[in-house]
């Protein structure tokens, strides 16, 4: 026991002395762009978020591997674990951001909410591909944060609009009853003013069932709720463990699946599979492709994958989630070729960064080029507007795997962009003094 | 009997019976659930005498002094402190009218030193509230400073200078009941309950601590009662002593008569009932 | 405002009596799951006087070990086999790291010890099997899994799971294979010897550490058909830890030490907050699951300080 | 042979009673003093003091809130993190309400709130002791957390259901919300902790200080010596909810800049509850040495791996840190129950006779 002390003794002391050499390298080669991936691969979000994680980090270090990086400079890649939280996001990103990190994914609203500020601070652009605060989308207010190609208004508003086709047209909603099935956070509470706006304007009415993060996996009251109140349609924002959950608990209480849509994030082939067999017909939205036919993600699997330097597991490749961390990728890295054809420069700053997403410009023709054609819908960010309100479109469960079921789909553009405007003015009143925006346009 | 304390100047000489009654204990009864600890006791306790409670084991001892200082509370009968009934009261609103005592078994405040044990015995007289606490300079330390006076006089007079520092939990028996009992006086009460204060203490600690009952009932004029089983002792010291066998009691009065009683005698012995 | 307190809930309870009997038995479901997880808690505290915090974990962990071998190619009841044969060491590896050393410690040094392991498991049981949430194999394991429903008046249906009726009838099973342990055979007899008293039971020759090891292996088990049930209502992750919170209420409710307490608590906790979320969690937001079991407990406390089977206790000084 | 006190003679109760009586400590703590104010500000760099330094004494002054609690009153709670919730989510409030007060008073004042809100969770304790306590607090735990959630008037309504803290000023240097310099916040951040620590230490060598002792160690004796149980450890539950309260408001406000509900969850109350048992129960300068192992520790570990240029997933490590920092939990309980101020007094008593063993 007395040696057992001195043990104990040493040990504190070593760790103690230990300390001082801990603060993280800011060694950083000069001749590459730093790209820090602030991923979550465990935790309660980990099932949803190691596909994501696989997705970011295959394309870029496929690029790596297939071009030598982006105009000729390796891409640094470094992954910080964040396990969903906000505060071992923020420490990341205070680890990292001294790197000349040039941009910051957090996939997560909550870290997302807590970056927006520093970011024009620290100038270090925020790219939240399709969450994060809706508001953000004017270029004006949140010239640092980007969430392109869709904010969550926009996503909620293909779903009614959808829902107004099925049921042969938006004035057929009046007196019918949507359900919204929510994760309770900065998340799923997101899109609810634009929910609200649009059942008082189109006469449905709209129940709201949260799910506390904590309770993800026992979600049965929610749906007794469910059962109860019968809803024509159920609307789901979920994420990680919910997913799988809801769906299952929904078969359970036998709603039927084909009345039943997710946002984007609850498209996971894993989330659906969880059903089983009576999952059929469950909706979820998309806006990246699904499957593997296409070059570059036969590229990433040849030269990434097979090749060992990955802990991707080549099933879950072409998956809906894994492909969303791809096209996350892709819009960093055509953001950093925009920035460098903008500056000339080939290693880059987080200030160029801003410009490069800014004047960011996916049309056709470019996601041939990059081997990706048809992989999602073109897009294109401008100074004013840093979403650009995308088309998305629809895809079903087939028991297998997802369907694309619909075209493409136009969010209410005209509706949201007027909401999403006055929500950065008050996001700016709210967090008074905001700052101005000083960054001219480069377009 | 040995007599292991002499009786060189005990209290007075007047006759016992005509001082001031400072507490009364009349036809009380508790009991726990259906066990009946003590049925239909009354006794008293006069100022400044030393008042012994003895018996048998499971007796009723220890929850009498329950009793008295409001720890428990009696189904019925009722306690007159100093001339006045005393309704059904908290431990410490006991405490605060001057009744303070020691345990059976050891009850100090384990991770605490002695100084701050014996400390702890000022609470009740120390006022200072909360924000002159968080200063400390000025009127908080003045007053512990004051306080402490008080408690090193006590640490002198029980002869602990040396372990002022050293944490209860690390002490011998014998001198944690030591400082027990300097905790009690440092309330300055007016009766002093002590349970046991000799039990599993050598002859040598046995006189040592009856010096320092007598002490404090001499200098201090403090009352005491007190439950012991060495006989002895309580033949010695006790002023009067009380018999308690199965709840009841049995007999009452000056030691001598009490030790003549043929039941007392009887339950010691274990005469069936 | 009153009306919606005190008659609306009642009313409706009358009105839709097959929605009532459905969250009457999502309560009891709830509560048999509760039920289990505080049972390992029980046996535990029994023999050993540890809370431990550790046991939500073990359900998980050993749901995760049973499921991640399947996933690695082992037979469906192999996997069983293993992940028993994982529990037992486990249990062995815990009294020998960890209960060992800190006998005689206070509470609170056992708790947070146990906290310590529930970290500790977490990473470990995740570094093996990997973080995402994993579909549990009821199939596999010959587990039911379907749903039949019952028609009831007009329009109405109460729906029940199989594999809810089989996470009851398991239940039961446990129970009563427990109770068989404890009272017919030597070893049981050894714990409920040590769990009235260490000392006494030291001094006629009970093994101490034997018994401990035997307890937490027994707790492991529990874990493991609560692990099975759990995950196959919703899928195996470590998020599940957090829903094993609600076994410490239950817990409060039957007291730490009594067995027939676990389940009654269980069933108390798992009707009530499904019926107080259902009925009046709606009022203030919903959402009040995650504390009503909590406050029941606690508002039960102040009554009742030991429990609904605990003894009263007297203080002595 | 280091560290003698042989030859400091008392001269007066006061000398005696001193906070640091012994020069040594005296002398150890301005040279600590010195490091904090100015050897750290002058060397540190951004990372060390946002993502060190600031959490760490924030966590401290949490520690030393449940200390009060836990180790002196020996009251134990699962609550920290909701009471350090409450004084969050209170000074935002207030400063969002009225904007030109200075933000650091109403740091300060926020924790009077969730002194109420301990208070009133501190009610049961008077009839419900140990573990069982711990478990009701986590009922104030979990119905806070959902307070946070369902009342969107704590978050001025705000669509994210995240406090976000405003850019406010104090003598003209910006000390809040983004645009703050480490280095003011740090400054902040330093003097609430030293200055709350210092006054507590206050009450703690008090009469207070010795009847939440009194109560911690034995309550019975306690009560029979004139201590309200109830009034005492109210206090107890007050005090400590305050301390716990500005903690919490100095987390969101001095280096988070944003919270969100699950900010304050059931695993910040353990961590807190960690600092306190590794650092030492019934011990101030444990409660900082617990912070700095419980925070730094998981820190450390997550970039030592790439500063020593070993390629391990970001997962691997986050799962390693989990199994390392349990395991030294498990094996610092063991080596010593009595924390890391227990093993400082063991050092202390082997400098004093250095260079003889006994």
């Amino acid at each position: 026991m007395k040696h057992l002390k001195t043990l104990a003794l040493g040990t504190a002391v070593a760790l103690g002395v230990s300390l001082g050499g801990v603060t993280p390298q800011v060694a950083q080669a000069e001749d590459a762009n730093y790209v820090p991936l602030l991923t979550y691969r465990t935790g309660p979000f980990a099932g949803s978020g190691i596909h994501i994680a696989n997705g970011m980090a295959d394309y870029l270090h496929m690029l790596n591997e297939r071009d030598g990086g982006i105009g000729g400079v390796k891409l640094a890649i470094e992954e910080c674990e964040t396990g969903y939280n906000a505060q071992k996001g923020v420490e990341c990103y205070e680890a990292t951001k001294g790197k000349n990190a040039l941009v910051y994914n957090p996939y997560s609203t909550g870290i997302t909410l807590q970056l927006i500020p520093k970011a024009s601070v620290d100038k270090i652009p925020v790219l939240s591909m399709g969450y994060g605060l809706s508001a953000a989308a004017d270029g004006n207010t949140f010239p640092w944060v980007f969430n392109v190609p869709d904010t969550y208004w926009d996503g909620a508003s293909v779903v009614i609009k959808y829902i107004g086709q099925q049921e042969g047209g938006l004035e057929n909603l009046k007196g019918k009853k949507i359900g919204y099935i929510f994760l309770d956070a900065g998340y799923g509470r997101e899109p609810i003013p634009l929910l609200e706006q649009l059942a008082e304007k189109h006469g449905f009415e709209l129940l709201k069932y949260a799910v506390p993060g904590k309770e993800m996996q026992n979600q049965s009251s929610q749906w007794l709720n469910v059962r109860r109140d019968r809803p024509d349609y159920m609307i789901m924002w979920g994420w990680g463990a919910m997913n799988p959950t809801a769906i299952k608990e929904a078969v359970k209480i036998r709603y039927p699946m084909d009345k039943f849509i997710g946002v984007w994030w609850s498209a996971g082939e894993d989330d659906a599979a969880a059903g089983g067999a009576q999952a059929k017909g469950y909706k979820a939205l998309n806006f990246s492709g699904v499957g593997m036919d296409f070059p570059a993600l036969q590229d990433i699997k040849k030269l990434v994958v097979d090749a060992g330097k990955s802990p991707t597991d080549v099933e879950s490749m072409g998956g809906t989630l894994y492909n969303r961390g791809v096209l996350n990728s892709v819009i960093i890295a055509e953001g950093i070729r925009a920035a460098q054809e903008k500056t000339g420069k080939k290693v880059i700053t987080g200030e160029d960064m801003r410009i490069g997403l800014e004047s960011l410009n996916l049309d056709e023709a470019r996601l041939a080029e990059i081997g990706l054609a048809g992989f999602a819908h073109p897009m294109k960010v401008t100074c004013e507007d840093h979403s650009g309100s995308h088309p998305v479109f629809i895809q079903e469960w087939d028991g297998e795997k997802f369907v694309k079921v619909t075209d493409w789909i136009e969010p209410m553009t005209d509706t949201v962009r007027p909401l999403l405007e006055a929500a950065a003015k008050e996001y700016a009143e709210k967090n008074a003094p905001w700052p101005e925006r000083t960054e001219p346009c480069a377009n | 009997m040995n007599a292991i304390v002499t009786n060189e100047g005990l209290p007075t000489s007047e006759p016992v019976t005509q001082r001031e009654v400072l507490l009364k204990v009349d036809n009380v009864s508790l009991s726990f659930g259906g066990v009946k600890a003590i049925t239909d006791i009354s006794l008293d306790i006069q100022k400044g005498e030393i008042r012994a409670i003895i018996g048998p084991n499971g007796a009723g001892k220890t929850s009498m002094l329950n009793v008295i200082n409001g720890f428990y509370h009696p189904q019925e009968g009722t306690i007159t402190w100093r001339g006045e009934e005393r309704r059904k009261m908290k431990p410490y609103e006991a405490a605060s009218q001057g009744i303070a005592r020691t345990f059976q078994n050891v009850a100090l405040f384990k991770g605490m030193t002695t100084l701050d044990n014996i400390m702890s015995g000022r609470s009740l007289k120390m006022k200072k509230n909360f924000f002159w606490q968080l200063l400390w300079r000025g009127p908080a330390e003045q007053e512990e400073i004051e306080h402490r006076r008080r408690v090193e006089d006590i640490i002198d007079f029980l002869e602990i200078q040396a372990i002022r520092k050293t944490p209860v939990g690390k002490l011998p028996y014998g001198l944690q009941k030591r400082v027990e009992l300097g905790r009690a006086l440092a309330m300055e009460p007016e009766l002093l309950l002590l349970d046991e204060p000799m039990a599993g203490m050598n002859l040598e600690e046995k006189e040592d601590m009856s010096r320092f009952i007598l002490d404090v009932n001499q200098e201090f004029g403090t009352t005491i009662a007190l439950i012991e089983h060495d006989m002895g002792v309580v033949m010695d010291l006790s002023d009067r002593v009380v018999v308690l066998d199965y709840g009841k009691k049995i007999a009452d009065g000056p030691p001598e008569e009490v030790q003549a009683s043929q039941a007392v005698i009887d339950a010691y012995l274990g005469v069936s009932h | 405002m009153l009306y919606d307190i005190f008659v609306d809930p009642f009313v409706q309870m009358y009105q839709m009596p097959d929605f009532f009997l459905q969250v009457l038995w999502e309560g009891f479901v709830a509560g048999i799951l509760y039920a289990l997880i505080a049972l390992g808690f029980v046996l535990i505290f029994k023999a050993s006087g540890v809370f431990n915090f550790a046991q939500g974990i073990m359900v998980v962990f050993a749901g995760l070990t049973l499921v991640g071998l399947h996933e690695n190619g082992v037979p469906a009841f192999v996997a069983l086999g293993l992940t028993i044969v994982v529990m037992g060491v486990l249990a062995y590896g815990i009294e020998r790291v960890v209960m060992r050393p800190l006998v005689n410690q206070p509470d609170i040094i056992l708790l947070m010890a146990t906290i310590g392991l529930t970290y500790f498991l977490i990473g470990f049981g995740e570094f093996i099997f990997g973080g995402e949430p994993k579909r549990m194999i009821a199939e596999e394991l010959w587990l039911p899994t379907g749903s039949t429903a019952f028609e009831f008046g007009e329009r109405g249906l109460v729906i029940l799971q199989h594999i809810d009726i089989a996470a009851a009838v398991i239940a039961i099973i446990m129970v009563a294979a427990l109770g068989i342990f404890f009272n017919k055979t030597r070893i049981g007899r050894a714990l409920r010897a040590v769990a009235d008293d260490h000392q006494a039971a030291l001094s006629v020759g009970i093994s101490l550490n034997q018994i401990w090891a035997i307890v937490w292996f027994a707790a492991g088990l529990v874990a493991l058909a609560t692990g099975i049930m759990w995950g196959a209502r919703s899928d195996v992750s470590f998020a599940l830890e957090i829903v094993a919170f609600k076994a410490l209420p239950v817990l409060i409710l039957g007291g730490f030490t009594s067995i027939p307490g676990a389940i009654i608590g269980g069933l108390i906790i798992g009707f009530g907050e499904k019926i107080g979320e259902l009925y009046w969690g709606g009022l203030v937001g919903g959402g009040i699951e995650s504390w009503l079991a909590y406050i029941i407990a606690l508002i039960f406390l102040l009554f009742r300080p030991q429990g609904l089977f605990g003894e009263k206790i007297i203080e002595r000084v | 042979m280091f560290y003698r006190e042989a030859g400091q003679f008392k001269t007066s109760y006061q000398s005696d009673q001193a906070m640091f009586p012994i020069l040594q400590d005296r002398i150890g703590m301005a040279v600590i003093l010195a490091v904090a104010f100015i050897v750290v500000p002058l060397t540190a760099n951004d990372f060390f003091l946002t993502s060190i330094m600031i959490p760490f004494l924030v966590f401290s002054l949490a520690a030393i809130g449940l200390n009060v609690l836990t180790g002196f009153c020996g009251q134990l709670s699962l609550g920290t993190g909701a009471f350090m919730g409450v004084g969050a989510y209170a000074a935002y409030k207030l400063t969002t309400i009225f904007p030109d007060v200075n933000v650091v008073l109403f740091v300060l004042i926020s924790g009077f709130f969730s002194a109420g809100i301990g208070a009133i969770f501190g009610l049961p304790s008077l009839r419900i002791k140990g573990l069982y306590l711990a478990v009701t607090t986590l009922a104030a735990q979990f119905f806070l957390e959902w307070c946070f959630i369902r009342i969107p008037w704590l978050y001025n309504d705000n669509a994210s259901g995240a406090i976000e803290v405003p850019k406010r000023e104090m003598f003209g240097v910006i000390v809040s919300g983004a645009e703050a310099t480490p280095l003011a916040r740090y400054f902040v951040v330093l003097g609430i902790t030293v200055f709350i620590a210092f006054l507590i230490a206050n009450v703690l060598r008090g009469r207070i200080g010795r009847s939440w002792m009194m109560i911690r160690d034995m309550d019975i004796a306690a009560e029979l010596m004139g201590i309200r149980p109830l009034q005492t450890k109210l206090m107890a539950f007050a005090v400590s909810s305050y301390i716990c309260g500005v903690a919490g408001a100095m987390m969101v406000f001095f280096w988070l800049n944003a919270a969100e509900p699950s900010s304050y969850s059931i695993n910040l109350s353990f961590q807190i509850l960690f600092m306190v048992i590794l650092g030492g129960l019934g011990s101030l300068s444990g409660a900082f040495l617990g912070a700095a192992f419980i925070w730094i520790l998981p820190v450390m570990l997550k970039f030592i791996p790439s500063a020593i240029g070993l390629e391990i997933g970001a997962e691997t490590v986050e799962h390693l840190t989990f199994m390392v920092v349990g395991g030294l939990i498990i094996f610092f309980l063991i080596v010593e129950p009595h924390g890391f101020a227990r093993l400082w007094q063991i050092a202390k008593q082997k400098l004093r006779v250095w260079p003889f063993p006994y």
